[in-house]
C-alpha cells in the first residue's frame, strides 16, 4: 500500500499556526506512507497537478490531503484523484483548517493535532475501499412550494425550458405579499400592474400546474425522487365549473374582515381575495359561512349558475413524484404587540406598513386614502418608525430586515401624493439604502417631499384625547422630540413564517436561529441547501427586496433545471451493506431504518444447508446514515465510507 | 402437574405437532435436574418437574432449527421466549409452549452434590423477587393440584435491592469492585454460551477480520467483553439468571443484566420480554426520551 | 396571611397616612403586617448612586432582621424600599464574589431568601380582587382617580416584575373592583423627579405639572398613588407649581390604600386624610354627599 | 493534575456538529487543542463498541455530538442514538467510569459559539476527572 | 470643539471597569437613542443619555464624569426597560456617579444633587432612619437656600409629617458599623 499525503498551507490560513513542514516530515515516517509534501494551495490547479504527478511518480494508491474542511474540497480532490487514475473513494481529507489552525494559537499544539488529524485520515484510508457512483433516474418534475412572486417567477421560469413544475400555494390565490403592495420602490410602478401579467402568464402557462388552497402534508424520498403528499383544502367551489362570474359573493349575506386588506375593509363569507386573484374562483370560509356554522343560507349555491358550490366538498389529498424542490415559502411580518411602549398593538393609528400599502391602494379600503383606523379622518402629521423588530435583540430578531428603510421612503413619499397637507416623520437609526437608484430616491423623498427624519428610535407612544403623542430623540440635535400624530406607521421587519420550522424538518433542510433557512454556502451556493435536490428562493432564507427575489427565483430555478437535464443521477456510493453471513435475520436495522432502506430475503446459508432470512439494503433508497450498523449486534451490516473497521482504524490511530 | 404434562406431551409427539420436547430429566447425581429432548412417546417418562429444574430450557431451541418444538417453561423463561419472537428467530406457529406453575427454584450455590439435602435449600435469586408463579404467554397452563397460590413465598420488593446498594457507593468503590469481579474472568464465553438470546451466528468477540475489542483475558479485554455482551443484553435480558448460574468464577453478571433492566424501566418505561408485538428497545424510540445528559 | 412589614422612614414621617391606611386595610381584611422590630432606612437613591456596596448593605441588613422573625415574606409599601429591597435580593442571587463582600458588612450570610413583595401585589394577586369586591362596605361611585405608578413600583421589569411594565394595571383594576372609576390616561409610569425634591425641586415642579396636567385633561379628581415620593412631590409641591405656572390644580394625591380603606368602610379619620396640603376632604365629602351617607361613617364592618 | 493535557475523541456528525465546528473555524473561535475530530455521518453511526474502544484505547473523554433533535439530516437518527447512549451512559457510571469521559450534545451548523464554548467545557471538566487509567496499562 | 481620539482613549480602563464593575457592555451600545427619547430629565441635560454612552465608548472619561447628566439621572430606569441592547443605562448611571465620587469630580452648578446625597447618608448613619427635619436644615444651612421651603414647612409640623425630634432607633452603633465597613 502506497499512500501519498499532502499537506496544504492554504496560504498562511495553515502554515500561519502549523508547521506544515514539521507535521509533512512528522507524516512521512508513518507506516503505508510513501510519500508527504507540503504546497501553499493544494485545491489549486498546480497544486491538484503536483498530485497527479506524484500519484504517477511514486505509484500512489491512495491519499490524504490535510487542507480545509471536506465540506469544502472533498469533491475537488475526489475528482482531483480520478484524474490521476485512483478510485475517489481511496482518498481522506484530514481537516486541519477549520479544526485545527483557525481555532488554535499556540503553534507547538496546533502542529501537534494536525499531525494527529492527518495520522487519523491515514489509518482510515488504508481502509478505504475503491466505490463506484451508482445511479437512479431523476422525476423530472419540479414542486415549488409557495406561490408569491418568488415562486411565480421559478414557475415560469421553468416552463421556458419546457420541463413541468407544480406550485403549492395555502392561499385561495397566487401573488404572495407583493399582491397586497401599491407601488414599488425606487420605480413607483404599481405592484399589481408588474405582477397580475405574470400571475396570468403561469396560470395559463401548460408546464405548469397550480394548487392554491393546498399545503404540503409529507415529503420523503431524496433528490431526483421525492415523494410529495399535498392537501388540497375543500374549497367548497369545483375550480373547473366555476367562470368566476362573482354572482355567489355578491350574494352572500356574510361580512367578515378582510385578511388581505389587513382587516381595514370586508370581505364575504364566499370570497376571492382579491379582484385580480388567481384562480378568480372564490372560496368558502367555513369559519364563518351560514351554511356550514347553522346550516342556513345556501344562498351562493342558489344563485351559481354553474352549480360549482358544493359543501360536501372534502379536503382532498394528491400525491406526486418530483426530481427537485424549490422552496419559496416568503417571509410574514412582525408582530409589534410585544412592544409596550408602541401601545401593544393595542392603539387603532398605530399601524404596520402592509396595512399602509392597503391604505395607499387605489383599490383598496379606503380607496387611496391615508386616513386614522379610529375616526377615518384623513392623517395630517404621520410618524413612520422603522427597525421594529428589527435589530433588537430584546423583544425581536438581532438582523436587519434590509428593506424597511426603502418601504418607509416609499410611503413617506406615498403619503405626501395622497394628501399634499399631509407632513412624514421618519425615526431612523441608519439608513441603509444600498441598492440600484436607492439612495437616490431616498434623497429625493427627503428633499422633494419635504419627509423629516429623525435620527434616534422613539421610546413612547401615549395616546391623548384621540391624537398620539409620540415623544422620541433627535441624537444629532441631541434633543428629545414630542410629536403630535394622527398616525403612526410602523416599519415591521420581516421574519420567518410561523411553521417554517415543521417546513424545515419535513425536507430535512437546516435553519438558523431565527428559523430562516440555511443556504449551503453564504457565498458560493446561496440557492442550494446541503441536502441535494432542494433550493432557496426569496424571504424565507433571508430578508429579500423584490429584484433580490425574483434574482434568487431564477438561480434556484436554473439550479433545478441543471439537475433535471442530468438524464440520470448520480449516487454516492456511501451506504449500507449486509454481510449475510454474520445477520441473523433479527430485523433490527429492518425496524430501525428511518428510511425503509432495507428488507428481509429469504437465502441459501451455505453452512448450515438450509434457506433463511436476511437484511437486504435497497440502493437508491438508502440514504446512508448508518443507524442500521449501530443497531446490529453481530455487526452484519456496514456503511461504506464509515465502515466499521474505517472507524475502529481512526480510534486505533489515536 | 407432571401427570397432566406428560400427557400433554404425548398427544403432541403423536399428532405430530411438535418434532421435539425440551423437557427436564433426573441428573446422574440423582438430585439435580437437567435438560432432555424427547422425541419419542417412550422417553416421556423421563420428565420429571420439581424445584430442581432451574435450566432455561428456550436456551435449546435454536438447536432445532425448522423443526416444530414442543417446550417446557417456566413464566421466566417463557420471556425469553418471547423476545426469540419478537426478534424473528422462532415463528409462533413452530412452537408449542406448556407453561408450568412454580414458586421458586432452588439455589444450586447452596447445594452440595451428591447427597439430597434437606426439603427448601433457598431459593434461587431470582425466584425472590418473581412476580409471576403462574406463566401468561403459553398454549397449555399446567397448575399444581394443591392451591399454592396463598402459602407461596411472597415475593420480597423488586430485586434491584442489591443495585440500588452498588449504585449508592463511590464511583472509585464501583470501579475497584468491578475490575476484580472482571480480573477473574477467564473469557470461556459460558455466559454467552448459556444465554437463550445469544444467537449470533457470529459474535462480535469472535470475529476476527476487525477486532472489536481485545481477545486478550487482561483487564482492558475482560471489561470490554462483559460491557459489551450486558450493553447487546439491553432491553432483552430477561433475568433468567442462566449466565451468572453458568460462570466458572462466579461473576455476579445479573448485577450488570439487572441494573440495564432498570434503567431501561426507568427511562422508557420498557421491559424486556413483556411483548412479541412490541419493537426492540434500540430500534425504536420515544420523542419525549430523557435528553437531560445531552449538552 | 401574616407578613413581615418594612414601613421604611416615610411611612414614619412625610407618609404617615400611608402606613395608617396599610394598617388599618390590613386589619379589617385579616391581613397580619408585623412590623420588622427596629428596622433602618433602606438607603434609598442617595445609597446606590454614592456607593455599591452600601445600597445593598442596608436593604439586606433589614431583611436578615426580618429573617429572625420567622419564614414570613416581606411586605413593603414605599415604592423605593420595595424596589430597594428586591435589588438587594437579586443582587446577593447573583453576583456572587460581591455577595461575600456585602455579608462581611452586615456580618451574616444572605443569599436573597427572603422574599419582599409589595402590598399593592398582596392584595391583588395574594388575597385576590374578588375577594376584595366582597369586602366593600361603602360605594364610592362617581369618584374618578387616576392611578399613578410611577418608576420604582414596575421597573426594572425582572427585579419588580408584578405588574405590566408599560401598562401597569392592579391599581387600576382594584379601583374599578372598588366601584371607583380610574381614567385612563397615559402617565402611568412617567417619573415625578422622585429624590431631586430638595435638590433640584425646579424638576420636580415641571415633571409634576406635566403629570397633574395630564390627570386633570383626562378628568381625574383625585391621583391614586402607591409611592410616599411620588405623593409627597405631586401633594406637597402642588401649590407651588400652581404659583410657578400659574395653574390652579387642586387635585388630592391619595395612596391607594386609603381609598381601599375608605371603599371597606373604615372611618375616615383612621385613614389620615387630614394629613394632606392639598385637602381631599371636600372631595370626599361631595362624593359621599351625592351617595348620601354620612361621610364619616357609622357603620363599621365586623 | 494542572499539567495533564486529556486525549478526548469527538464523534461529530456531518450535517450538523461537524459544520458547527466548521463554523467555529470560519469565525476563528479558539478552543483548546485536547479534541480531536471524528467524522461520522450521523450520531445514529455510533455504535457503543466505538466508545468503549476510545476509553480502553486510553483516551480521557469522548463525545458524541449530533444535530439537535428533530433537525437530523436522516430526520430520526439523532432519536436512536439519544435512547442508545442513555443507557450505556448510565451504565459506564455503574462500572465507576467516571461519567464525565463520556458526553453527548447538539451543535446545530450554526452553533459555531456553542461548540467553542461546549470544548472550553469539556476539557475543563475532562481535567477534573483526571487521566483515565483504564487500558494505560 | 475638538476631541483626539487614539487607541490608548478608546481602550481606556473606563469600559473595562464598567463592564467589570456592573457586568454592562457599553460596547453594545449602536446608538438608536432610545434611551434619550425616553429620558424624563433630558431636557435639563447637558448630554443625553445616548451621547454619554458614546462618550464612554471613546473612552472620553473626563468629560463623562464632568458632565452634568449624570447628576440629573433620576433612576427612573426607563431608558433601561426600554433599551433594545439590554444594557442598563440606569446602573451606568449610578457608576459613574460613584467613580465621580471616588475622583472627586464634582459637576459645576449640579453641586446640590451630590450634597444631598452626602447629607442623606450622614443623616442615616447617624440616626438609622431619615430625620427629615435634619436633612432640610442641614441641606438648606449648606447649600445657601436658608429659606427654601419656608412655605411649606411650617404646613408639615401642623399635619406631624415631620417631626422635629430625630427619629428612635435603638442600636444605631450596627448602622454605623454598616457605614464604616461600606467605606463610606
Amino acid at each position: 500500500m502506497k499512500i501519498g499525503v499532502f499537506v496544504c498551507h492554504c496560504g498562511t490560513n495553515i502554515s500561519a499556526t502549523v508547521d506544515v513542514e514539521e507535521a509533512a516530515a512528522a507524516i512521512g515516517k508513518l507506516q503505508n506512507v510513501k510519500l508527504s509534501v507540503t504546497y501553499r494551495y493544494m485545491c489549486s490547479a498546480p497544486g491538484q497537478e503536483l498530485i497527479k504527478k506524484a500519484v504517477r511518480e511514486e505509484s500512489l494508491d491512495r491519499i490524504v490531503i490535510a487542507s480545509c474542511s471536506p465540506a469544502l474540497h472533498e469533491k475537488t480532490f475526489r475528482k482531483c484523484a480520478e484524474e490521476a487514475g485512483i478510485n475517489p473513494y481511496l482518498i481522506e481529507i484530514a481537516n486541519i483548517r477549520e479544526h485545527c489552525s483557525w481555532v488554535h494559537k499556540e503553534k507547538k499544539e496546533a502542529t501537534r493535532k494536525a499531525i494527529e488529524l492527518v495520522k487519523i485520515a491515514v489509518a482510515k484510508v488504508a481502509r478505504n475501499k475503491p466505490l463506484k457512483k451508482t445511479y437512479v433516474p431523476i422525476e423530472k418534475k419540479v414542486l415549488i412550494i409557495g406561490g408569491g412572486i418568488s415562486g411565480v417567477q421559478s414557475a415560469i421560469d421553468i416552463s421556458f425550458a419546457k420541463y413541468p413544475a407544480v406550485i403549492v400555494e395555502r392561499e385561495p390565490s397566487i401573488g404572495g405579499k407583493m399582491a397586497q403592495f401599491d407601488k414599488t420602490f425606487p420605480t413607483l410602478d404599481c405592484a399589481a400592474c408588474i405582477l397580475t401579467p405574470k400571475m396570468v402568464t403561469v396560470s395559463q402557462n401548460k408546464y405548469v400546474t397550480i394548487h392554491t388552497y393546498s399545503e404540503i402534508e409529507s415529503v420523503t424520498g431524496h433528490v431526483g425522487d421525492f415523494t410529495v403528499k399535498i392537501r388540497k383544502k375543500a374549497r367548497s367551489v369545483d375550480l373547473d365549473k366555476c367562470t368566476g362570474c362573482g354572482a355567489c359573493f355578491a350574494k352572500c349575506p356574510v361580512k367578515v374582515d378582510s385578511e388581505f386588506d389587513m382587516r381595514l375593509g370586508k370581505r364575504k363569507a364566499i370570497y376571492v381575495p382579491f379582484p385580480q386573484a388567481v384562480p378568480n374562483v372564490p372560496v368558502i370560509d367555513r369559519e364563518h359561512c351560514l351554511w356550514f356554522q347553522k346550516q342556513t343560507c345556501g344562498a351562493c349555491k342558489k344563485i351559481c349558475p354553474f352549480g360549482a358550490i358544493n359543501y360536501e366538498m372534502p379536503d382532498e389529498i394528491i400525491e406526486e413524484k418530483f426530481g427537485a424542490i424549490i422552496v419559496a415559502t416568503g417571509f410574514t411580518q412582525f408582530d409589534h404587540s410585544v412592544y409596550g411602549e408602541y401601545g401593544y398593538g393595542k392603539y387603532k393609528d398605530v399601524i404596520t406598513g402592509l396595512h399602509f400599502e392597503r391604505m395607499a391602494n387605489s383599490s383598496g379600503p379606503t380607496g387611496g386614502r391615508i386616513i386614522r383606523p379610529s375616526d377615518g379622518k384623513e392623517a395630517q402629521d404621520v410618524v413612520f418608525i422603522q427597525c421594529v423588530g428589527s435589530r433588537d435583540e430584546q423583544k425581536g430578531v438581532p438582523y436587519c430586515s434590509r428593506v424597511c428603510c426603502m418601504y418607509t421612503a416609499k410611503h413617506a413619499l406615498l403619503l405626501k401624493e395622497h394628501n399634499k397637507d399631509a407632513q412624514a416623520y421618519v425615526f431612523y437609526i441608519d439608513i441603509r439604502a444600498a441598492g440600484k437608484n436607492y439612495e437616490e430616491f431616498v434623497k429625493k423623498v427627503q428633499d422633494e417631499y419635504g419627509a423629516i427624519y429623525l435620527r434616534g428610535r422613539v421610546s413612547r407612544i401615549f395616546e391623548k384625547k384621540g391624537k398620539l403623542i409620540v415623544r422620541g430623540a433627535d441624537t444629532l440635535s441631541g434633543s428629545q422630540i414630542e410629536i403630535k400624530a394622527d398616525l403612526v406607521v410602523l416599519a415591521t421587519g420581516l421574519i420567518a413564517q410561523g411553521d417554517a420550522v415543521e417546513l424545515a424538518q419535513m425536507l430535512h433542510i437546516p435553519y438558523d436561529q431565527n428559523k430562516l433557512f440555511t443556504e449551503a454556502h453564504p457565498k458560493l451556493a446561496p440557492a442550494e441547501t446541503i441536502t441535494s435536490g432542494i433550493f432557496l428562493t426569496g424571504a424565507c432564507q433571508s430578508p429579500k427586496d423584490i429584484p433580490d427575489t425574483v434574482a434568487t427565483a431564477s438561480a434556484a430555478s436554473v439550479k433545478a433545471l441543471g439537475l433535471l437535464i442530468q438524464g440520470e443521477l448520480e449516487r454516492e456510493p456511501l451506504i449500507a451493506k449486509v454481510n449475510t453471513d454474520l445477520c441473523s435475520g433479527c430485523k433490527a436495522c429492518v425496524i430501525a431504518c428511518p428510511f425503509r432502506a432495507i428488507e428481509m430475503k429469504e437465502i441459501e446459508d451455505k453452512k448450515l444447508k438450509r434457506k433463511r432470512n436476511a437484511a437486504q439494503v435497497i440502493e437508491g433508497v438508502c440514504t446512508g446514515c448508518g443507524n442500521c450498523t449501530a443497531v446490529c449486534r453481530m455487526a452484519a451490516i456496514d456503511l461504506e465510507g464509515f465502515s466499521d473497521k474505517q472507524i475502529m482504524g481512526e480510534i486505533e490511530a489515536l | 402437574m407432571l401427570k397432566e404434562l406428560k400427557a400433554i406431551s404425548k398427544e403432541l409427539l403423536k399428532t405430530k405437532r411438535v418434532d421435539v420436547i425440551l423437557a427436564y430429566k433426573r441428573a446422574s447425581d440423582g438430585v439435580s435436574a437437567m435438560p432432555c429432548f424427547i422425541f419419542e412417546e417412550k422417553d416421556i417418562d423421563k420428565m420429571i418437574l420439581d424445584s430442581y429444574c432451574v435450566y432455561n430450557l428456550s436456551n435449546y431451541i435454536k438447536d432445532f432449527p425448522d423443526k416444530k418444538i414442543g417446550i417446557v417453561a417456566k413464566a421466566c423463561d417463557i420471556k425469553s421466549i418471547i423476545v426469540l419472537l419478537q426478534e424473528n428467530q422462532l415463528k409462533r406457529a413452530d412452537v408449542v409452549i406448556m407453561g408450568i406453575e412454580c414458586h421458586g427454584v432452588i439455589d444450586e450455590k447452596r447445594l452440595c452434590p451428591g447427597e439430597r439435602p434437606v426439603q427448601d435449600i433457598g431459593f434461587n435469586e431470582k425466584c425472590r423477587s418473581c412476580k409471576s408463579p403462574l406463566p401468561a404467554f403459553c398454549d397449555y397452563l399446567l397448575k399444581e393440584e394443591e392451591e399454592r397460590g396463598k402459602t407461596g413465598r411472597a415475593s420480597e420488593g423488586d430485586g434491584y435491592a442489591s443495585i440500588r446498594k452498588l449504585e449508592a457507593k463511590s464511583p472509585a468503590e464501583r470501579l475497584k469492585f468491578w475490575e476484580e469481579e472482571f480480573s477473574r474472568c477467564i473469557r470461556c464465553y459460558a455466559c454467552r454460551q448459556v444465554c437463550p438470546l445469544c444467537y449470533c451466528p457470529k459474535c462480535v468477540a469472535d470475529q476476527t477480520d476487525l477486532a472489536w475489542f481485545s481477545r486478550a483475558s487482561n483487564l482492558k479485554g475482560n471489561m470490554s467483553w462483559n460491557v459489551v455482551r450486558a450493553i447487546h443484553m439491553a432491553g432483552r435480558c430477561v433475568a433468567c439468571g442462566e449466565c451468572e448460574r453458568a460462570c466458572p468464577v462466579g461473576i455476579p453478571l445479573m448485577e450488570l443484566n439487572k441494573k440495564i433492566e432498570k434503567d431501561v424501566k426507568e427511562l422508557f418505561g420498557y421491559e424486556a420480554g413483556a411483548d412479541a408485538e412490541q419493537k426492540p428497545l434500540f430500534t425504536c424510540f420515544d420523542k419525549k426520551d430523557p435528553e437531560d445528559f445531552v449538552k | 396571611m401574616r407578613y413581615a412589614y418594612y414601613p421604611g422612614c416615610s411611612l414614619h414621617s412625610t407618609a404617615k397616612e400611608y402606613d395608617l391606611s396599610a394598617k388599618e386595610v390590613a386589619r379589617s381584611l385579616g391581613i397580619e403586617l408585623m412590623e420588622i422590630p427596629d428596622w433602618i432606612c433602606c438607603g434609598a437613591t442617595p445609597a446606590h448612586i454614592t456607593m455599591n456596596l452600601l445600597s445593598i448593605a442596608l436593604p439586606v441588613k433589614n431583611l436578615l432582621k426580618a429573617k429572625s422573625m420567622g419564614s414570613y415574606e416581606v411586605v413593603a409599601c414605599c415604592a423605593a424600599c420595595f424596589n430597594r429591597l428586591k435589588v438587594a435580593n437579586a443582587f446577593m442571587e447573583t453576583r456572587d464574589e460581591d455577595r461575600r463582600k456585602v455579608e462581611d458588612i452586615v456580618g451574616e450570610p444572605y443569599r436573597g431568601e427572603v422574599k419582599v413583595r409589595h402590598f399593592l401585589d398582596v392584595l391583588a394577586n395574594q388575597f385576590g380582587l374578588k375577594n376584595l369586591k366582597e369586602k366593600v362596605a361603602r360605594q364610592l361611585t362617581g369618584l374618578k382617580v387616576a392611578c399613578y405608578y410611577g418608576c420604582l413600583l414596575t421597573r426594572p421589569k425582572d427585579i419588580t416584575g408584578f405588574d405590566d411594565l408599560e401598562e401597569p394595571h392592579l391599581m387600576d383594576d382594584m379601583m374599578k373592583a372598588i366601584g371607583v372609576e380610574p381614567v385612563n390616561w397615559p402617565y402611568k409610569t412617567e417619573c415625578c423627579g422622585a429624590s431631586f425634591s430638595l435638590s433640584r425641586t425646579d424638576i420636580v415642579l415641571r415633571l409634576s405639572r406635566d403629570i397633574l396636567q395630564m390627570a386633570s385633561d383626562e378628568g381625574a379628581q383625585a391621583i391614586v398613588v402607591a409611592c410616599p415620593l411620588c405623593q409627597s412631590n405631586l401633594d406637597l409641591r402642588q401649590g407651588m407649581v400652581n404659583k410657578k405656572y400659574n395653574t390652579n390644580f387642586n387635585i388630592p394625591i391619595l395612596y391607594f390604600t386609603q381609598v381601599l380603606g375608605l371603599a371597606l368602610g373604615i372611618e375616615a379619620k383612621k385613614l389620615g386624610f387630614e394629613k394632606h396640603i392639598v385637602s381631599p376632604l371636600s372631595l370626599l365629602k361631595e362624593c359621599s354627599r351625592r351617595l348620601n351617607v354620612g361621610y364619616i361613617p357609622t357603620k363599621r364592618e365586623p | 493534575m494542572t499539567d495533564f493535557e486529556p486525549k478526548i475523541v469527538a464523534f461529530l456528525c456531518n450535517w450538523c456538529s461537524y459544520a458547527g465546528a466548521d463554523l467555529a473555524g470560519t469565525s476563528r473561535m479558539e478552543y483548546p487543542s485536547n479534541v480531536t475530530i471524528i467524522r461520522v455521518p450521523c450520531s445514529g453511526r455510533m455504535n457503543p463498541i466505538f466508545v468503549l474502544k476510545c476509553l480502553m484505547n486510553g483516551s480521557d473523554g469522548v463525545l458524541i455530538s449530533g444535530c439537535h433533535t428533530g433537525d437530523c439530516h436522516y430526520s430520526e437518527g439523532n432519536f436512536y442514538a439519544r435512547r442508545r447512549f442513555a443507557v450505556l451512559k448510565s451504565f459506564l457510571g455503574y462500572l465507576g467510569i467516571d461519567p464525565r469521559r463520556f458526553q453527548m450534545s447538539w451543535v446545530s451548523a450554526s452553533e459555531g459559539d456553542k461548540w467553542a464554548k461546549l470544548i472550553h467545557e469539556l476539557v475543563a471538566e475532562i481535567k477534573e476527572a483526571g487521566p483515565n487509567k483504564m487500558g494505560k496499562e | 470643539m475638538k476631541v483626539f481620539i487614539s487607541q490608548e482613549t478608546i481602550r481606556s480602563r473606563l469600559q473595562d471597569v464598567l463592564e467589570k464593575e456592573c457586568g454592562q457592555k457599553v460596547r453594545q451600545c449602536y446608538q438608536c437613542g432610545k434611551c434619550s427619547a425616553g429620558c424624563p430629565i433630558s431636557f435639563e441635560m447637558d448630554y443625553l443619555p445616548n451621547q454619554i454612552i458614546r462618550m464612554i465608548q471613546l473612552g472620553m472619561e473626563k468629560k463623562v464624569l464632568s458632565s452634568r447628566t449624570i447628576w440629573l439621572c433620576a433612576s427612573c430606569q426607563v431608558c433601561t426597560a426600554r433599551c433594545p441592547r439590554e444594557i442598563d443605562i440606569a446602573e451606568i448611571m449610578d457608576f459613574l456617579r460613584r467613580r465621580a465620587y471616588k475622583k472627586q469630580i464634582l459637576p459645576k452648578g449640579e453641586i446640590g444633587i451630590p450634597l444631598f446625597n452626602k447629607i442623606f447618608l450622614k443623616n442615616i448613619e447617624s440616626f438609622g432612619r431619615l430625620y427629615e427635619m435634619g436633612l432640610i436644615a442641614m441641606f438648606n444651612l449648606l447649600s445657601g437656600k436658608f429659606f427654601k421651603d419656608f412655605s411649606i414647612a411650617p404646613k408639615m409640623f401642623l399635619k406631624q409629617k415631620i417631626g422635629i425630634l430625630p427619629p428612635k432607633v435603638k442600636n444605631k452603633n450596627e448602622v454605623k458599623k454598616i457605614f464604616k465597613k461600606s467605606g463610606f
